[in-house]
């Protein structure tokens, strides 16, 4: 059959169909755009992230006891969880998956853990690290234990008040093991795929389909309404138009691009179909290397950042807002005070005593992007407008755009690469591991120590040890105070117990990011969803999970 | 009376009306995309941030704007450039490379033929449109890079084709002739060969243009047309496909005028392929 | 006409009255390649047509069988034909007598044969066609046809494909494949061009042959030899007009035309070393500016004008010798040319 | 060069020389162990069945193509061992003159381009001088210089092929050999060459070897004939003497299928 | 028994311009700027990756794939597997080998391909038999001029007209998927109408240049009824070397639908290149470039082979080169233009 799928639906059947995009692997251990489709409602993990995406609530684990210290974590789990065959879902099912996690590639069947392993060692699970680096040998040693069949024990290195929603990241959802390790060439394809969360996996075509039907032995059935949900695969960066299924009626949940959002709005019956997740991930810009040192100045950078006029920009992209910082408004707790703030005449003035008086002197500043976007070209005319200095966008292939981002650039070629990033809406996250002090630090050095500090990264003769040495010297010696003190209180806030304390402390780190403007916020984005109306029981929560399966259920 | 073959082909070439108005549109866009600057009424880069997404005629822009409010007549014109460039940078590069190889494979002959062949048929072997996206990957996207590619790609079924003509050619006569007159090789390809193969290769090349400008449209599709926010009409038709139904003008403009430029350039293939045939006039 | 009114109309197996053929070229100009011809055939005997290339040999006869080109067109004239018009039949009518009353052999056998066809097909195809015989019966007569044409091995060459075979064995199957319906009328090509002189001569008795059948045959050539050998009468055509036609020997022999005299004076043989050599000065007219009157008036040595800027018809010179057609030309001096 | 003195010295001898031709389709010996000599002012005519390698040795004698075996030698100098640029000065010495006249001009080039062609590949004077040399030629051969400026196809076949031999004649060779060069043509055009060709030879004294099938052409230009069979020269003799008393069966069977056009 | 030394000279020189192919893609592989870490980090969303975790990541490649050996190694790791058909797990794919990658998808893009080709033949032939019949009339004309239309338009452009007709307007056919016939009918007309001018046209100028011939006059001089001479004399001899455009069409269009089949959302092969070429993802890249030259050079091979079956004169002269010269000549000329992409 050419037709990859085979439809064969029982009239009356339920059928739910939601665009999504390619789904290279199911692994959830595989940095790829299609593990966050596990997260949704196939794979579940300890637990699910609460509607504002800062907290949890109980999925797997029924519930779970934090130790005084903030460094054991007792989780119970649910007496019914079952995998689809019918297995019971043990702790032994989750140690062994993290195990899999944190085992050095290619030592085991489980080696194809494209770098999700590494960080999730740094969400601070004792002894992970240094398992995965090969320097721990004993699994024992690693602070992830089966205490009995439902309780699972994880032990911390150092408090991290991130930890419970990090647990909702795929690469830590639970794998049928037995199966892993008995078929590692085909337990992704269905049926071997065995599944824990609402929906099993019956047919997957690459570039096309994932079918979904309920896993009938998931503990909370009831709450699985869809008898099929078909999947459409959609590649994300080669795909004509979304809106077209959607109004055709051949797909009932779609993200919507920016043009059609425009149109749905003003569409009386459309408009009613718009979902929006607010302020999901920040657009920014972050300082090229360069043999010029005209950007090493932190004052064109600051003026720079002032004279973006955010609001305009944001009038580019429907549903933007002025990024007035790189921690997101979503984010609890979030407000203003520690902005750089937007002034125009400030900024010219820092541009003069830069020595670049209206712009005079300072070269063409280039915004490098991996794909084109409406918001750099915008910058760029902003920019332009705004200080009299010349802005040109350098829009590159990916695999330039990758390459070109770590490089010292030659000659006068200077500028910022733009991007994108989003994560879980918390200050640990927007402090600690997006933009995190570390990556200030390195973006600080000034060209000539970055080339130094990439030859040191780079050298295969020196071990692991001297090589960190080396790096955390040069760190120290020549990363600009700012950055420092960024890191200084990074650390502190992870270890604060007391909430208040702990926001203000990362608050005040997130104003010494600003005040560097190695990273520069440009705006908070928003994503549109259109959701057929004859859908009850979505909720768009915060990225990256958007909405989940379970309790999807037609109108009646 | 005093007619030489070239002349012959020019008048029949003339009184096919279709492909000498194709020619004379041909020209009049080559005209067009030497003087966008004189005629565009905005720069391509100049954004209307009051006007996004506008359709024709609203705030002075004739068939609207883009996502960005930048006048998408203007940006098709300059569009026109980008794909013009191409097309003949590619076409001559292709040209080039075919005339040399195919020139050296057919007069030569022997081992330096069957050396060369087995390197054409290498790259044909290599998907041509698969070389083109590599080599645009590796080269980074620019227009030298995108005439390389799409050169590079199309070179081979010319060279073929140039060595076919050679080898007919070199069966003729005069080619005996010329060298019981004394003629050498190197005399004989480029001085009696070459003219007399030229009016195919012409036609070839001139069939070329439009698929060249159907190439890089095909890789700004892919993202690999020319840099942003260089217009390239590959890139504003896939905007426009991506808008289809919010802002059918995006993609309507450029696509008609894209469509109505590889028709043109294919019906003066067409006709030049009609008036260098003297077929239809033997019998 | 005027020449063949002492035949009944009976007698002639073929008579061409007045033939006009035009040609469209592709600047839309029009070109009269076939201006006004009149001929006769008889049963069991053969006309030469002979004249310079280009003088609408071809086209004549293509004309009577309705192949021309696209471009070219029948303007006037009559062709009886067993009591039939060939040029007013339609074009299903006149598919009955092509093949079956009428065979055809081509200028060039290489390509009037199918190349991805055998021979057996090409030479059995049309008995199909006109229901003469049924398949079996068909491939032994083909057999035999081959056979008669002097292959060699025939079971063994009737199915090989025509360019496995020689040029000569091709020219032969070419007659064979005309042959094969045993046709009231023969139009053969320039048959033996392609083919050396022992060839050419075998070639020829075997076309004698289905002469003494009765079949009456218009033969196409250039050599005047050919026509000596073979056929009855000789027309010469020039610039798409009859310039001369009479029997074979008399005009051979007594030729009465200037132009015909020309061409006599070019032809030369074996033997004939010492005889002088008159090429005819000058070089074939352009048809699209054909010259007022005599198309031959302005390479004649023999012009005198204003006479021979006047319309010239056929007139008659002599009479044919013992049941032969008359010797006419068209010529007003042609009576004092000897 | 129309000395007397000079007048019967070889001027080119082929001893025994073979071609053999191999393909994947087998094969062909297309001259096989022939010798001929060709005295100065002396035309030599080949006749024989096609396919029987007739061209084949006019190419040989001309250095067109290598031969397998034996020797063609040119004043008596080895043709095959000279220098390139020996034989390049050779090649104005012997010309060709090809079957189809047409084919064997440059389409694209003028008539008069043409026939000033091989002055111009032998640097022969300047480019206004090659050009009156030419037109002269023209002229010779009874082509109107008006009409030097058409190009080949502009001109009837017997024209086509006076420019063919204009050419052939602009280096003043001491060798002319035409490979049919009527046989294409139609009996009037045909004795227009013919004509041209006895004019030619008796003013200019030129050595040469002329290819046809047709005997009578041969009888009449050739003061002695080759009958050529399978590669091979099975007879050769003076003209007269082969037509009037031949002695091969092969000549024989040949002379007695020409038909006569007179009675 | 010249046959047998032909095919295998044939096999021989096949397997040489693969390794060659092999080489190049190779090459200009390494020349590319980035890796597949670098971007895969970019592209995959795994925003929350720290740079630690690149770190990481590049290791744990350069250990699985091989990638911290010298280029020439890794080429001839990679070869070796490439001979037995094994090009290895895909990078971006992960878990997936790359010949399995190709045999799920090419029946996709070769189904897709081998329609859209019988279509266009279906629509073309008669057309150009039509046009060529009625040569310089109103008819001709018309149709030569409605099918240049339809080649002029690449097929991205015809299939997004074809999507905002059909399916955006009158809502009568499905514009992505690939569940059953009905998903079909948008891209394989997508693809045809390309190719179906290209035939009409190369039909018309064959039958054109057949009619003409003597043997076709000759036929009808039999008194040959005028279709039957058509077809079996001039349409028949039209149509061989039609063979030869067909062929490399036919594998031009494999390997060519990538933008078919992502707007139309088909699992083809075409669409796995395009990624693997932005992802760099060498073993998928070079599996599936090594597959569609293979596929280039087995269907001219092929198309050689059947010219020669339908041809009596290249047949008689297997063996030698005539399947190579007849073949080759007319499809060189046919080839005027590439495959639009
Ligand atoms: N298809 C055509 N289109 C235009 N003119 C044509 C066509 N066919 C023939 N002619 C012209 O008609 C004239 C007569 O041609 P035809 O073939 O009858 O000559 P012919 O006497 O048979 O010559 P040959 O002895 O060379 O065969 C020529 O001038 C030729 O140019
Ligand atoms: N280049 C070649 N390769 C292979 N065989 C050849 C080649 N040239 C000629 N032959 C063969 O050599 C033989 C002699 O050919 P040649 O052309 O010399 O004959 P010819 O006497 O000139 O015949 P014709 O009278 O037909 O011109 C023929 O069998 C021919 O097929
Ligand atoms: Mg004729
Ligand atoms: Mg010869
Ligand atoms: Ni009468």
């Amino acid at each position: 059959n050419i037709f990859g799928s085979q439809p064969q639906q029982q009239e009356g059947a339920k059928t739910l169909r939601i665009a999504y995009t390619t789904v290279e692997t199911v692994d959830p251990q595989v940095i790829t755009n299609g593990m966050w489709i596990l997260t949704r409602g196939i794979l579940e993990g300890l637990v699910t992230q609460t509607e504002t995406g800062d907290s949890v609530n109980p999925a797997t684990a029924e519930s779970w006891e934090i130790s005084d210290d903030n460094l054991t974590y007792t989780f119970k789990l649910r007496e019914n969880a079952k995998w689809s065959n019918g297995d019971p879902v043990t702790a032994h099912d989750f140690e062994a998956t993290y195990k899999r996690l944190f085992t050095p590639s290619g030592a085991s069947a489980g080696g194809t853990t494209l770098g999700a392993n590494s960080y999730q060692a740094s969400t601070g699970i004792k002894g992970a690290v240094e398992f995965l680096s090969g320097a721990l040998t004993d699994w024992s040693q690693v602070g992830v234990k089966a205490t009995g069949d439902k309780e699972l024990v994880i032990t911390l290195a150092n408090p991290n008040p991130d930890l419970l929603p990090a647990l909702s990241h795929p690469s830590l959802l639970p794998l049928h093991m037995k199966t892993v390790e008995e078929k590692p060439d085909d337990w992704q394809k269905p049926p071997n795929f065995i599944t824990n969360g609402p929906y099993a996996v019956t047919n997957w075509v690459m570039n096309s389909t994932l079918d979904l039907v309920p896993n009938e032995n998931y503990w909370d059935r009831g709450q699985v309404f869809y008898d099929n949900i078909q999947v459409q695969l959609i590649e994300a960066t080669a795909s004509g138009t979304q809106t077209v299924p959607y109004e055709n009626n051949e797909t009932d949940i779609v993200g919507i691009p920016d043009v059609d959002v425009q149109r749905f709005q003003k569409d009386p019956e459309l408009s009613k179909h718009l979902k929006v997740v607010e302020n999901y991930s920040v657009a920014y810009l972050a300082k090229l290397r360069s043999e010029n040192p005209a950007l090493e100045d932190i004052r064109v950078r600051q003026a720079l950042s002032m004279a973006m006029s955010r609001d305009t920009l944001a009038g580019v992209v429907t549903g933007a807002k002025a990024g007035q910082t790189l921690v997101p408004g979503r984010v609890k707790g979030w407000d203003d005070s520690f902005a750089l703030g937007e002034d125009i005449e400030q900024a010219k003035r820092l541009l003069a005593e830069a020595g670049y008086p209206d712009g005079k002197g300072l070269p063409e500043i280039r915004i490098l992007a991996g794909v084109d976007s409406p918001i750099v070209a915008a910058l760029a005319d902003v920019w332009q407008k705004n200080l009299g200095i010349k802005v040109r966008p350098d829009i590159v292939e990916s695999g330039v755009y990758v390459e070109r981002r770590w490089q010292v650039q030659k000659g006068d070629y200077i500028g910022f690469y733009f991007g994108t990033f989003a994560g879980l809406p918390t200050w640990p996250t927007y402090t600690g591991s997006l933009w995190s002090p570390i990556d200030v630090q390195k973006f600080s050095l000034p060209s000539a120590s970055w080339a130094q500090y990439q030859k040191i990264e780079q050298d295969k003769e020196l071990d692991a040890g001297t090589k960190n040495k080396q790096l955390a010297a040069l760190l120290k010696e020549k990363s600009s105070p700012g950055s420092r003190e960024m890191a200084d209180l990074v650390a502190k806030g992870y270890s604060e117990p007391d909430d208040a304390k702990r926001l203000a402390i990362f608050k005040e780190a997130a104003g010494v990011r600003e005040q560097e403007s190695l990273y520069i916020p440009v705006l908070w984005l928003s994503v549109y969803f259109a959701v057929r109306p004859t859908i009850e029981g979505i909720v768009m929560r915060a990225y990256p999970d958007y909405f989940y399966l379970k309790g999807l259920k037609p109108k009646a | 009376m005093t007619k030489s073959p070239l002349r012959h082909a020019w008048d029949r070439f003339r009184r096919n009306k279709l492909a000498l108005g194709s020619l004379i549109f041909c020209g009049l866009l080559i005209i067009v995309a030497l003087s966008a600057p004189l005629i565009a009424p905005f720069h391509y880069t100049d954004t209307d941030f009051d006007n996004k997404l506008v359709g024709p005629g609203v705030g002075g822009h004739l068939l609207g704007t883009d996502a960005l409010g930048r006048d998408v007549f203007s940006r098709v014109l300059y569009g026109l450039r980008t794909a013009l460039s191409v097309a003949f940078g590619a076409e001559v590069t292709a040209l080039v490379l075919a005339l040399i190889i195919g020139l050296l494979a057919g007069y030569v002959g022997g081992r330096l033929e069957q050396g060369l062949m087995a390197g054409t048929d290498v790259m044909y072997a290599f998907p041509s449109y698969l070389f083109a996206v590599v080599l645009v990957t590796v080269l980074g996207r620019s227009i030298f890079a995108l005439i390389l590619a799409i050169g590079i790609a199309s070179w081979v079924t010319q060279a073929r084709l140039v060595r076919a003509q050679v080898l007919t050619l070199k069966q003729r006569e005069y080619v005996e002739a010329a060298r019981s007159m004394g003629a050498s090789g190197f005399t004989i390809a480029v001085r009696y060969i070459l003219p007399n193969a030229i009016g195919p290769i012409l036609v070839t090349t001139s069939f070329g243009i439009p698929a060249a400008i159907g190439a890089e449209a095909g890789l700004a599709l892919l993202g690999l047309g020319v840099e942003p926010p260089t217009p390239s009409w590959g890139g504003m038709i896939s905007e426009g496909v991506r808008s289809l139904l919010s802002a059918p003008h995006l993609l309507l403009f450029p696509a008609a005028l894209f469509a109505l430029t590889l028709l043109a350039f294919t019906w003066v293939g067409d006709g030049l392929r009609d008036a260098f045939d003297a077929s239809g006039d033997q019998r | 006409m005027s020449l063949s009114q002492d035949h009944s109309a009976q007698d002639h197996l073929l008579e061409v009255s007045d033939l006009r053929t035009e040609f469209r070229r592709s600047d839309g100009e029009r070109l009269t390649v076939v201006d006004g011809i009149s001929f006769t055939v008889e049963p069991g005997k053969a006309l030469a047509i002979v004249g310079e290339s280009g003088s609408g040999k071809s086209v004549t006869v293509r004309s009577l069988l309705g192949l021309l080109p696209r471009t070219g067109r029948v303007t006037g004239g009559t062709a009886q034909f067993q009591g039939k018009d060939l040029l007013a039949l339609k074009q299903r009518d006149l598919r009955k007598i092509r093949g079956r009353d009428i065979g055809m052999v081509f200028q060039n056998a290489m390509e009037a044969m199918n190349p991805t066809l055998t021979v057996e097909r090409q030479l059995t195809e049309h008995l199909l066609w006109h229901g003469i015989c049924g398949k079996a019966d068909a491939r032994k007569r083909a057999v035999q046809a081959l056979g008669d044409v002097g292959i060699p091995e025939p079971e063994r060459r009737v199915r090989m494909y025509p360019f496995q075979m020689s040029g000569g064995m091709r020219q032969r199957a070419m007659i064979a494949m005309a042959m094969i319906t045993r046709p009231a009328l023969l139009i053969a090509d320039e048959p033996t061009t392609a083919v050396d002189v022992t060839i050419q001569r075998q070639l020829l008795d075997l076309l004698a042959g289905l002469k003494d059948q009765g079949t009456g045959v218009i033969m196409i050539t250039h050599d005047l030899g050919v026509a000596r050998y073979f056929c009855d009468d000789v027309m010469v055509m020039y610039a798409g007009r009859v310039m001369e036609r009479a029997s074979t020997l008399d005009l051979l022999d007594r030729p009465r035309h200037p132009y015909s005299i020309g061409l006599l004076g070019s032809s030369i043989e074996v033997g004939g070393r010492d005889l002088p050599l008159i090429p005819i000065p000058g070089s074939p007219p352009d048809l699209a500016r054909r010259p007022k009157g005599c198309p031959f008036n302005p390479r004649c040595t023999q012009a005198e004008q204003p006479r021979c800027s006047e319309e010239q018809e056929l007139i008659k010179v002599e009479s044919g010798s013992a049941g032969s057609v008359d010797h006419g030309a068209a010529c007003w001096k042609a009576a004092a040319l000897v | 060069m129309s000395e007397s003195a000079k007048q019967g010295e070889v001027l080119v001898r082929a001893e025994s020389v073979s071609k053999l031709f191999s393909s994947r389709a087998g094969e062909t010996l297309a001259v096989d162990d022939v010798s001929l000599d060709v005295r100065r002012g002396e035309t030599v005519g080949i006749v024989g069945e096609s396919g029987s390698g007739k061209s084949t040795l006019a190419r040989l004698i001309m250095g067109l193509q290598p031969v397998t075996s034996g020797r063609i030698l040119f004043e008596g100098q080895e043709l095959s061992a000279m220098t390139g640029k020996a034989q390049h000065a050779l090649r104005g010495k012997m010309q060709m003159v090809f079957q189809n006249p047409y084919g064997s001009l440059l389409p694209h080039y003028t008539a008069v381009g043409n026939v000033a062609e091989p002055l111009r590949l032998h640097n022969r004077g300047t480019r206004e001088s090659r050009r009156a040399k030419a037109l002269e030629l023209l002229e010779l051969v009874g082509v109107n210089p008006r009409f030097a400026d058409l190009s080949p196809r502009q001109f009837s076949g017997g024209q086509q092929q006076r420019i063919a031999i204009a050419r052939a004649l602009a280096l003043e060779p001491d060798l002319l050999v035409c490979d049919e060069p009527t046989s294409s043509l139609d009996v009037s055009i045909q004795a227009q060459i013919l004509a041209l060709l006895e004019e030619l030879r008796g003013s200019l004294g030129l050595s040469c070897v002329f290819i046809s099938h047709n005997l009578a052409v041969v009888e009449r230009l050739a003061d002695r004939v080759a009958v050529m069979r399978t590669g091979k020269i099975v007879e050769a003799a003076p003209t007269e003497q082969l037509f009037a008393d031949p002695q091969d069966e092969y000549t024989k069977t040949l002379l007695a299928a020409v038909l006569p056009v007179r009675a | 028994m010249g046959f047998v030394r032909y095919l295998a000279s044939r096999v021989a020189r096949l397997v040489v311009s693969l390794i060659a192919v092999s080489i190049i893609a190779f090459t200009l592989l390494q020349l590319a700027p980035g890796s597949f870490a670098d971007i895969a980090r970019v592209s995959s969303g795994a925003t929350n990756i720290g740079s630690a975790g690149t770190e990481q990541m590049v290791t744990e490649l350069e250990n699985r794939y091989g990638e911290d050996k010298p280029a020439w190694q890794q080429y001839l790791i990679f070869m070796k597997g490439a001979i037995t058909w094994d090009f290895g797990p895909s990078y971006k794919y992960a878990g997936q080998d790359v010949q399995d990658i190709i045999a799920t998808a090419f029946p996709v893009s070769a189904t897709l391909a081998i329609i859209a080709v019988i279509i266009a033949l279906l629509i073309s032939v008669p057309i150009g038999v039509f046009a060529a019949l009625r040569k310089d009339s109103i008819g001709d004309h018309g149709t030569m001029f409605v099918v240049t239309l339809g080649h002029a338009l690449p097929s991205y452009l015809t299939a997004a007209f074809l999507i905002l007709f059909f399916t955006a307007t009158l809502h009568l056919l499905p514009s992505s998927g690939w569940d059953g016939p009905a998903n079909m009918i948008m891209p394989v007309l997508a693809l045809a109408l390309g190719p179906v001018a290209v035939l009409a046209r190369y039909v018309r100028s064959s039958m054109l240049e057949t009619l003409r011939e003597e043997y076709v006059t000759a036929a009808l001089a039999k008194g040959g009824p005028y279709s039957t001479v058509v077809i079996r004399h001039a349409l028949r001899n039209s149509l061989i070397p039609l063979v030869t455009v067909v062929g490399p069409l036919l594998a031009g269009l494999m390997t060519g639908t990538v933008f078919v089949e992502t707007l139309f959302r088909i699992p083809g092969l075409g669409l796995y290149f395009t990624q693997a070429a932005a992802s760099r993802d060498m073993p998928l890249l070079m599996g599936t470039t090594l597959f569609f030259a293979l596929i280039l050079m087995v269907v001219n091979l092929i198309v050689d082979l059947i010219y020669g079956a339908l041809d009596p004169r290249i047949r008689a002269e297997a063996g030698g080169r005539g399947f190579l010269r007849g073949g080759r000549k007319l499809w060189q000329q046919s080839k005027v233009q590439p495959t639009s992409v």
